[in-house]
């Protein structure tokens, strides 16, 4: 088999774990496991995209999926002191109708897109060869993603910059102050028993 | 070559983004609906991932001696940026539900709506009283 | 690429980055500004820098045509664009103007709403808000617009969730799951159509769509587009969070967003409909947009009704932009110059007539500690000024004629009316929305001047810093109701432009 | 903190590398995969290692939280700056060819350089930051809860593992 060929079969093999994944997470109701599930989510993300010769994009995913995202979760679920979801799964009918409906538009759309890994695809063929052919010109630096991250199309990573700024003091903001602990809940309690006791 | 293949990678990111459509509508605990968010985000990645992919291609860096086609480098550029806004996202959600927690005390959707009819009672309460 | 430039910096040719890049700095020397009132005063000196920029933006695209700047001098689509023409301009002067005039009442409102120690940081949020909206608005790259549309969501959700009440925490939940939602259907929009066609940059896109417009896959990216974009402005029935995120955030928050959010949504609607979707016959006669038309509908009846029965009143205003977002994508959905017009005209004619009602109730609450209606008894007398604003601005929003109301609707049913009979059904319905105004307007006006206050509380007319941009607000709502020259006429030629008609 | 001699002994081995690596990924992003977003995260997760071996109120002694939101703000204003600074020098918002006025090549270098150093230092201090506040509410909130439980009805401590 040639280099493609084997490159188109371990795509499959990792897609396939992938959705096995994600139906445990659909139908896992320990939070804990979840989150650990969401965690390997993201890595076996990172390494399809390996595969597909995103080398920055896996890496990226991989620290930011499946190490940032899951400490925060982790660190969430312990100020939050829940282990386990409170209902357990079963069908509902409106969530499953838009997720239908959403995915049978992407379906119909999907007839008339050219096929994954061609070179001829339109994408393949304007735009992109004008960064391959001139970034050893323009900007002479190897990783041609870096030159179109932070040159070509740098506003928009000054844009993530200030998203990244946006998340870090809005963190901030709605974690800095002194936590209103128990009052509100302690109230509920006693909400809880005045219904008991009538 | 690779016809059998198709759009197998299409076909999955739809999957993926429905299961992430139907946790982030359906379930509700306030954290299930976050990963829920997340999965469907992280399938996004894929479809722009895979559609620059060239099959026997090799990634954007250049070197000396390069015979394989190069992917296409702007998807990945979009999705790093992709990727931030996730993790933003995910952030800010998260300290969210840390504070409603602290508010409600649970992050169950509906007794999230009890306590908040509790609280809407009581504010009323409070200000007969004060009249 | 172009060569490194030594002609100087030139501050007149680099306004278009300017305008996003000013608070998009600002933000962050904000969180540095700790002593009283300096995030407050900076941001308020910003924000007029922004709409002095704006100001100056319009007169250009009025004076020479269309500005196109290139982002690191990148030429398009390689790099990214920045393009003005007559509508972005116009929104671009209505957000800032929004900004620069809800600030100055910021000041009491935030003193007392949200905790001391925030106020820096509250203030980022707001220029983070304002640059991302901007930027949304003036970008010329489709993708470019996602990054900025999250800018602007992440300091929505911040500024939200900023005051104490614990309710506007699970508004700001709900808007986010939805508005994360949107963005990401959005994201999948622009990448299918970036997929059949190889570019970012919306010229561009357009006119690479041609000969492949007549695929799935760009009904599909259509149809996606539109989805996450209605999701992102609360189009019925994805507007749940908009009542409680309004009623409890801070009452200059409420001000802010409802004048402004949804308008740049909206933009970002008519962008993507008309620039790049406008040229494909296969979309010309049933655009996504004419599909939101029963939404539209369903959004300006089902608000106003709901409206009617709500006890606190900034809540009833909420309820009310649900129904006013109705109009506009009615307008848009009408389609045709004179529809076109109705809507671009009511995004301004409502910035003015929304932010004017929710000052008021804000300087309301700040005296009376409380949004419940009983309690606003007798209020026409003890807030004589703030009481008789709210009723003026609620006259243009029931659209009483001398109103930019007023105009609005009757562009909007104009339009409605060169449909035939499903149009004459659409304008009769339109005239029922209007009627339940009537009533809510009526309830508050009999509360406040038809019932004795409560005696046992001290309520005194609001200060000054809330009644300057309140009452400037409130003449626009007449002053733009009777001199059309300015909003309507520009609406009519960005209509024209989205079009493609020559006047 | 935790108290576990392994743990402890590892955290020592491992951070300088991990620091060291967040170094090399951050100035090597020219030349292989990386970059400053990259770095940042790893940077990060070095710190966040940190304090969770030896606990929260060490790491924040070593690095403030003060110092971390002024580092978070910086780096927005080094990437934006570089912006201005082409401006004033007569080129577009973010042309980097206008800082070398003979070599344009060379001011793209320069300017890649420095805004990758202005985004790793936004993302390293927000990651820092982040963790900061859940990790400190953690604490707060723990000690709230231990206090409610004492004065309510005496209940057993149930956290285990709670900061002395």
């Amino acid at each position: 088999m040639s280099v493609g060929e084997w490159e188109a079969l371990i795509n499959v093999v990792l897609l396939g774990l992938l959705l096995v994944v994600t139906f445990g997470i659909i139908r896992l109701r320990n939070l804990f496991g979840v989150v650990m599930l969401a965690g390997i989510y993201s890595l076996l993300m990172a390494m399809v995209f390996t595969l597909l010769d995103a080398v920055d994009v896996a890496f990226t995913e991989a620290a930011v999926g499946a190490g940032v995202s899951t400490i925060l979760s982790l660190g969430t679920l312990a100020l939050i002191d829940s282990r386990r979801e409170k209902i357990p799964f079963r069908f509902q009918f409106t969530p499953m109708l838009v997720a239908l409906v959403t995915g049978a538009v992407l379906l119909w759309g999907m007839q008339d897109m050219p096929a994954v890994g061609t070179a001829d695809a339109p994408n393949q063929v304007h735009v992109a060869p004008y960064y391959i052919e001139r970034t050893p010109v323009e900007i002479d630096v190897p990783n041609i993603v870096t030159a179109v991250l932070a040159s070509y199309r740098g506003f928009d990573t000054l844009g993530e910059v200030t998203v990244i700024f946006t998340a870090g003091i809005g963190v901030m903001m709605l974690l800095s102050s002194m936590p209103v602990i128990g009052a509100r809940r302690r109230r509920r309690r006693n909400g809880d028993d005045q219904e008991n006791d009538t | 070559m690779m016809e059998w293949l198709g759009q197998f990678n299409y076909y999955v990111f739809a999957i993926l983004m429905m299961a992430g459509i139907y946790v982030a509508m359906s379930r509700g605990n306030l954290v299930k609906k976050v990963v829920g968010l997340n999965i469907f985000q992280a399938s996004v990645f894929l479809l722009y991932i895979s559609s620059g992919k060239i099959w026997g291609g090799t990634a954007p860096i250049l070197g000396d001696g390069l015979t394989q086609p190069i992917s296409n480098p702007l998807p990945h550029v979009l999705i790093l940026t992709a990727i931030v806004v996730g993790v933003a996202t995910t952030s800010i959600g998260l300290a969210l539900i840390v504070r409603i927690k602290e508010a409600y005390g649970t992050v169950e959707e509906d007794e999230i709506a009890e306590a908040e009819a509790l609280y809407e009672e009581e504010l009323i309460r409070a200000e007969e009283a004060e009249a | 690429m172009s060569t490194a430039a030594n002609a100087g910096f030139s501050l007149m040719a680099n306004l278009p980055a300017l305008q996003v890049v000013v608070p998009m700095i600002a933000a962050p020397i904000c969180t540095f500004l700790r002593f009283r009132n300096g995030p407050w005063a900076f941001a308020l000196l910003v924000s007029a820098a922004t709409f002095w920029i704006s100001v100056n933006l319009l007169m250009q695209v009025l004076g020479s045509g269309d500005i196109s700047y290139e982002m690191g001098g990148w030429p398009p689509p390689f790099g990214i664009e920045y393009r003005v023409d007559t509508i972005n301009a116009f929104v671009l002067l209505i957000v800032s103007g929004v900004s620069l005039i809800t600030l100055p009442y910021a000041l009491r409102s935030v003193e007392r709403e949200v905790p001391r120690d925030k106020h820096h940081l509250f203030y980022a949020a707001w220029l983070l808000c304002l640059c991302g909206m901007l930027g949304i608005t003036i970008t010329g790259d489709a993708f470019n617009i996602f990054v900025f549309l999250e800018i602007s969501s992440l300091s929505t959700y911040m500024l939200l969730a900023s005051g104490r009440d614990p309710r506007a925490l699970t508004a700001a939940f709900q808007y986010l799951v939805l508005g994360t939602l949107g963005a990401t259907f959005i994201l999948i929009g622009v990448g299918l159509l970036y997929i059949m066609t190889g570019t970012l940059n919306i010229i561009d896109l357009a006119e690479r769509l041609g000969p492949v417009s007549d695929t799935t896959s760009v009904r599909a990216a259509a149809a996606f587009l539109t989805v996450g974009i209605a999701l992102k402005f609360a189009l019925f029935p994805a507007h749940f969070w908009l009542p409680n995120g309004y009623a409890y955030s801070p009452s200059a928050v409420g001000v802010f967003l409802s004048a402004t959010a949804t308008k740049v949504s909206i933009y970002v609607l008519l962008r993507f409909q008309f620039t790049i979707f406008g040229d494909i016959p296969a979309f010309a006669e049933l655009d996504f947009a004419t599909l939101l038309l029963p939404f539209a509908i369903m959004a300006f009846l089902v608000g106003s009704t709901v409206a009617i029965f709500q006890t606190d009143l900034k809540r009833l205003l909420a309820w009310s932009s649900i129904a006013q977002i109705g109009y506009m994508v009615a307008g848009i959905g009408l389609g045709g110059v004179d529809g076109l017009t109705a809507g671009i005209v009511h995004l301004f004619n409502h910035a003015v007539t929304k932010a004017a009602l929710f000052m008021a109730a804000g300087a309301i609450f700040l005296r009376v500690g409380s949004m419940h209606i009983d309690k606003l008894a007798g209020i026409g007398k003890t807030m004589p000024f703030t009481t008789l604003a709210f009723v003026l601005a609620g006259l243009s929003l029931i659209g009483v004629p001398t109103t930019v109301g007023f105009i609005s609707k009757w562009y909007l049913i104009l339009a409605a009316l060169q449909h035939g009979v499903t149009g004459y059904a659409i304008a009769a319905l339109v005239l029922a929305s209007s009627l339940l105004a009537v009533i809510y307007v009526w309830r508050i006006v009999e509360v406040a001047y038809f019932r004795e206050p409560t005696a046992n509380r001290e309520v005194t007319e609001a200060p000054l810093s809330m009644l300057l941009p309140l009452w400037a607000l409130t003449i626009g709502c007449f002053y733009f109701g009777l001199e059309t020259g300015y909003s309507v006429d520009i609406a009519r030629a960005a209509a024209q432009s989205l079009l493609g008609v020559t006047p | 903190m935790i108290e576990h001699l392994v743990p402890r002994i590892l955290a020592k081995l491992l951070i300088p590398f991990i620091l060291l690596f967040g170094l090399y990924v951050q100035f090597h992003g020219d030349f292989g995969p990386g970059g400053g977003f990259q770095a940042g995260v790893i940077f990060a997760a070095g710190i966040i290692l940190y304090a969770l071996i030896y606990g929260l109120d060490r790491a924040r002694r070593v690095i403030t939280p003060g110092l971390v939101a002024f580092l978070v703000a910086l780096g927005l204003l080094i990437y934006a700056g570089v912006g201005v600074a082409t401006l004033l020098l007569g080129a577009e918002f973010l042309n980097y060819g206008a800082l070398d006025s003979h070599d344009p090549v060379h001011g793209q270098h320069l300017g890649i350089l420095i805004i990758e150093f202005g985004v790793g230092t936004t993302v390293a201090a927000v990651m820092i930051t982040i963790f900061y506040q859940f990790a400190g509410r953690l604490q707060i909130t723990r000690e709230l809860e231990s206090d409610e439980t004492d004065d309510e009805d005496g209940e057993e401590e149930e956290m285990t593992g709670s900061p002395q």
